[in-house]
């Protein structure tokens, strides 16, 4: 795996080099090309504080030191399994600083970036993956769902809430908006498609964000689709729009712009953040079997957080000593999660009975007894 | 007290549903203007809005799983699925989501979600229209599964299904739409995962569920005849299982024979068969005896009569079970 | 029902009364107008010989009496169930008459147009609904699928068909094409847009035809979708065209360049055909629960038979006499149908085990030996 | 003879098919280039081309829906599930159309498509990808359901599934995946259909199949020292179950347990547990016991040895069973 792991700043030659098929370069909306120069796109002006700017640069380290975390972790046995978002930081950052605190996140399995940005406990993706719980969470609390792994699944669970909050007319200024985020691949399963359907019918207060990172684990896009998700959206009458995900600002100004449109009542649409997936689809993922250096140099060339960087740094907004302090953030916010994840207590038997009813229904409560007596017998048999 | 049709019991249930909870919501193929293809929704949207009783696309999954969302949104959907051969596009959102939800989430989601089934044959209709799916339901943890068979039970377990904060497979035999009985509009008699003793006998005990109780409930007027005093229990609840009542009469009769459309492979036969054989090993003066569907795909109408459990094969299966 | 019966000639006025909402005329191909003239449409020549254009007349009258035929029989207990196609005579036909031989058809429940016009025997369609078998007909032979009644699951079989249609290398000139049925409601389904997928994706020689008659039973587009699908077809990337399916040649013509696409390897293709249902969805439904004589009036006055005949008159093609002759025709059609499906043999109770397997296993074989001998042993005892 | 893992075993079974066949085809998501999540299907499309062994949409619907089409235009593809909690959303296209086309067709259509699924848990996953869904389809008239526990009846019984006419559910015991094995390479011991009495024994007979079985011949091992001489019988196929065997067995012990790790509601020990009780009602000892899993969703990975049958409770249940 070493071969496709963390990009360093990319050589100067590296983006001149074989572009591969699967990384033409679409059209998209842009605000900082991979060398770090703003530019403007038409309807998708963007002027932050000079505060937020650099916190986004913040989210951006942040989110990939602890990503990283979660691949350090699952090397060294702490973890069954972590899903890498590398290379999605800025479609993570962007998008979800994009959002109003009263906005509702549907998130995959990918999405550590926005629960991170959300400002929320970031603890649960790590519960998940090391196995002594499921991800549970309060989700009302943190108006953020629960990973979701069947593909496309919680693309209805979220076109239903938006229902709900259309329901509830908490539409207009003070409104909410509900996204959900799912990749290149869920476009092809039937739920995607069917989301797409009621979200359109019942106007929902909907924002897909789909993170277009080139792969379904070994599978590229042409396998998956003829024509880009943001084109399918228009196929179901919904606005799609396609935008640089490795650029932060952009990512930021078109989710605004679709999560304005859908607090205001005027319905659903389709953001395709083209991004690129750097780690292997999981740890448990070989991709060297399917892409090679090439490609990965041709990404490198166009990573979020170097470009950011180069730009914060030109127009005067941050200096190294703010990008140490950050590297420094970062390692604290590391090393509390590595110590927190260590120290997660141990599930015992009786919680995989605990919260399937709300109310246990006696045979179910006699099979929970059984098995933790006989747990309990065995215990003291092998300490005697 | 009031006669009425299992179809107009169903839907005074549903609008007292409407009526007492606002965020109870209905939602289905052709539930609102058609009023169902049943009728079971008939007027409803009339009364309470197209923003409560709602005609959705054409498209199972995104019922069962745009419930899922509302039902953290607050709200409480009670699905149609127009027949129960039409389920299994929803299979994934029933199985994988609706009913693993609250576990998922330790435990703090909970999604009070009823999804109304017609089921089961007998109506002389085409292919998928008279399946018979409990089977799928009750194996999956996390769902409840439970059928009516008479009007005054269908008012009262729809009302309690929605009641509940877990997600409610209601199964509606659709070939006891039309029957009257008496529904007692006051109050319920039974808690939703109660069994009844329909008929109480000694010589040997029918168990039977939704469309079969009246099929029980013949064979054992039928069975006076023959000499024999025949005990009918109307399971309801399918998942979980009101044991103590199977029980008891078993240890009573020493004799059982489960009565279900469904295949027999793996049917509920097979769990009632195996469960009362390990609990009441030495009360079995028999084994356990089941009058199914056959394991095959359900019939062409004109052959349905062959296929469904009746009189004759539980008769049948009576004096085999006398014979031991 | 009587009030919306199979249509007669539309009363002059009819056409001017009041348009519902569901029925705002749209853009389409269209070559004959409801009045019966010939109009041009870029693209889509045709130029058929008389007879062709004759036997289209023929078609559109022989199905419209074996229909109605249908419905009579299910009003006398003869079929459980009958699912009328009356209005959208033209699409079937001429969709139907604008395949070649050895293209291959996926119909959903209500083609018996398609049907006929392949020049099939069409009592599989009311040994179905007579109840006394599945529908079971030899398909291969056919080149005509088995009605499928969970709706758009057809749609994935005909996709993988005509994969294996690529597969065999049996494209170019003398290549074959796949046709499968679907109706406005199927576009919601999962599986109907996994279909658009697989197509696409495999460049699969299959052409959707969708009979948008404006209902899935009581529920209008509106419920289905937000904009209509031959533009659903392009959000997947595929070609999309809407015609006036009231319109045989129109129907013809499209469907003729569609195959001839599909047949030349140049790849799947969607045709919507904007048609109405006259009666209600089956003989079990009430349609006047959900839509008024107004509704019906404005479709009558499109019928597409009449404007038919208007042209194929005004032009001198044919004369009342030929009229005349294809009426007794299609007599003869309905009364050896009838004769046949009143004497169509019962079912045994065998017949339920035989074809589930290919090889019936040891427990099936006995239980059909039961159920054989069970059923015997009380025919015995009634008889005595 | 060959010592393989049962993964090598699949994937030369999978090669001999392709060789062997040239209307067969693989497909599933990421069987081409990357060989498959497990790698059953390793380096069969560099050698067969991506014609034949096809990388598809991540759509399980259209996999199953797509390979009718293809098996109705004389193929017979062999398709992957990548893992057991990822096939509901197929689940119409399994259940309504491929189980039941061919008695739709009154016997006309064959649609020889294999469903390899990788089932079960063990393997410390998360959500989804530890389940046993095999009630589902054994409950499902129309389908075959066959699984192996070693690697040479995986070589063998894939090569046989594939050659038959019937559409069969493949499961696959992840777990075992690794697990080295003899393979002769020359000819199959078994039919696809038959149970193997895998360890002769007299006290009681332990029921198993895939994952379960190599946790029932532990536990005859272990159980000897407790002066036990257990038999065990590997099922093989689900549907149809090879019964003889299992009877043969419990007329000579006159106990039995089933072990599964599905959970036991409706689990396979039901109709084992119901339908022996019935054949061989004289010759129990005691009731057919039940090892499986708990009637919960699929525990967090830290609980699944909690939750998965194991030798101490296979052997309490012997205990049980012997009380009586
Ligand atoms: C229904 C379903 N099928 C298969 C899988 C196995 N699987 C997990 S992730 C994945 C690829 C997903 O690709 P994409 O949607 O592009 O998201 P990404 O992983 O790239 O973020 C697959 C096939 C699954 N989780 N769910
Ligand atoms: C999966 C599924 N869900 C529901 C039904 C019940 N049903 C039968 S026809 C129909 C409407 C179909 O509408 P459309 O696709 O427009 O076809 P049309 O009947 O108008 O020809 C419905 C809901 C079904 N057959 N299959
Ligand atoms: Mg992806
Ligand atoms: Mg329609």
């Amino acid at each position: 795996m070493g071969s496709v792991d963390r990009p360093r700043p990319a050589k100067k030659t590296a983006k001149n080099r074989r572009k591969p098929a699967s990384t033409n370069e679409p059209e998209f909306v842009q605000l900082l090309t991979p060398e770090g120069k703003r530019v403007d796109h038409p309807g998708y002006e963007l002027s932050l504080t000079d505060e937020e700017y650099r916190g986004l640069y913040r989210d951006l380290v942040v989110i990939r030191e602890l990503d990283a975390q979660g691949t350090a972790l699952q090397r060294q046995g702490q973890l069954g399994l972590w899903p890498s978002l590398l290379g999605q930081e800025a479609a993570q950052a962007g998008s979800g600083r994009a959002l109003r605190e009263k906005d509702t996140v549907f998130p995959s399995y990918r999405e550590l970036g926005v629960q991170w940005v959300r400002g929320l406990d970031i603890i649960s993706a790590f519960s998940l993956f090391r196995g002594v719980d499921l991800g549970g969470r309060d989700t009302e609390a943190d108006r953020f769902g629960i990973y979701s792994i069947v593909i496309a699944s919680q693309t209805l669970h979220a076109a239903g809430y938006a229902m709900g909050v259309a329901k509830d007319g908490s539409v207009g200024e003070d409104g909410e908006a509900v996204v959900v985020y799912h990749g290149d691949g869920a476009t092809a399963e039937g739920d995607f498609n069917e989301a797409l359907i009621w979200a359109g019918v019942f106007n929902a207060p909907l924002v897909f964000f789909c993170q277009n990172n080139q792969y379904a684990i070994s599978e590229t896009n042409a396998r998956q689709f003829r024509v880009p998700p943001h084109q399918r959206a228009e196929g179901f009458g919904l606005p799609g729009i396609r935008v640089d995900g490795n650029d932060v600002l952009a990512c930021y100004a078109v989710t605004r712009s679709a999560a304005d449109r859908a607090r205001a009542g005027e319905g659903p649409s389709l953001i395709e953040a083209y991004t690129y997936r750097m780690q292997p689809h999981t740890t448990s993922d070989d991709a060297t079997r399917y892409r090679d250096e090439a490609e990965l140099d041709y990404w490198r060339a166009r990573d979020p957080i170097v470009r950011y960087r180069s730009w914060l740094t030109e127009s005067g907004l941050a200096d190294e000593e703010f990008f140490a302090s950050v590297d420094a953030e970062a390692e604290r916010h590391v090393l509390d999660l590595r110590d927190r994840v260590m120290n997660l207590p141990e599930p015992e038997i009786a919680d995989m009975f605990d919260s399937v009813y709300a109310d246990l229904p006696a045979e179910l409560r006699a099979e929970r007894a059984e098995a933790v007596a006989f747990q309990a017998s065995l215990d003291e048999g092998s300490e005697a | 007290m009031a006669t009425m049709t299992m179809v107009k019991a169903l839907n005074s249930g549903l609008r007292r549903i409407l009526e007492e909870n606002e965020k109870a919501l209905i939602m289905g193929e052709d539930v609102g203007l058609l009023g169902g293809v049943f009728r079971v929704t008939d007027a409803l949207q009339k009364d309470f809005g197209s923003e409560r009783v709602i005609d959705t696309p054409l498209a199972e999954s995104g019922i069962i799983g745009t419930a899922i969302g509302l039902a953290m949104r607050g709200y409480r959907p009670i699905c149609e699925i127009q027949f129960d051969g039409f389920v299994y596009p929803a299979f994934d959102q029933l199985v994988s989501q609706l009913a693993k939800f609250r576990n998922r989430s330790g435990g703090l989601i909970s999604l009070p979600v009823v999804v109304r089934i017609p089921f089961g044959g007998g109506i002389g209709a085409v292919e998928h229209h008279s399946e018979s799916p409990e089977s799928y339901f009750v194996h999956t943890a996390g769902l409840k599964v439970v059928t009516c068979s008479n009007p005054n039970d269908a008012h009262w377990m729809i009302q309690q299904a929605a009641a509940g904060d877990d997600p409610v497979v209601f199964l509606e035999p659709k070939r006891r739409y039309q029957a009257k009985g008496e529904v007692d509009t006051e109050r319920a008699a039974l808690g939703l995962h109660q069994a009844a003793v329909v008929r109480p006998g000694s010589t040997a005990t029918l168990i039977a569920y939704g469309p079969t109780v009246d099929v029980a409930l013949a064979s054992a007027e039928a069975g006076v005849e023959e000499g024999h005093d025949l005990e009918v229990i109307d399971l309801r609840s399918l998942s979980p299982i009101d044991w103590e009542p199977l029980r008891a009469s078993l240890r009573k009769t020493g004799r059982a024979v489960v009565v279900h459309e469904a295949p027999r492979t793996l049917g509920m036969g097979a769990e009632i068969a195996a469960s009362l054989s390990e609990e009441c090993f030495y009360s079995l003066e028999a084994p356990v005896l089941r009058v199914a569907g056959y394991d095959v795909p359900y019939p062409a109408s004109r052959l349905e009569d062959d296929y469904l459990p009746n009189l004759d094969r539980v008769l049948d299966a009576v004096d085999r079970s006398l014979e031991h």
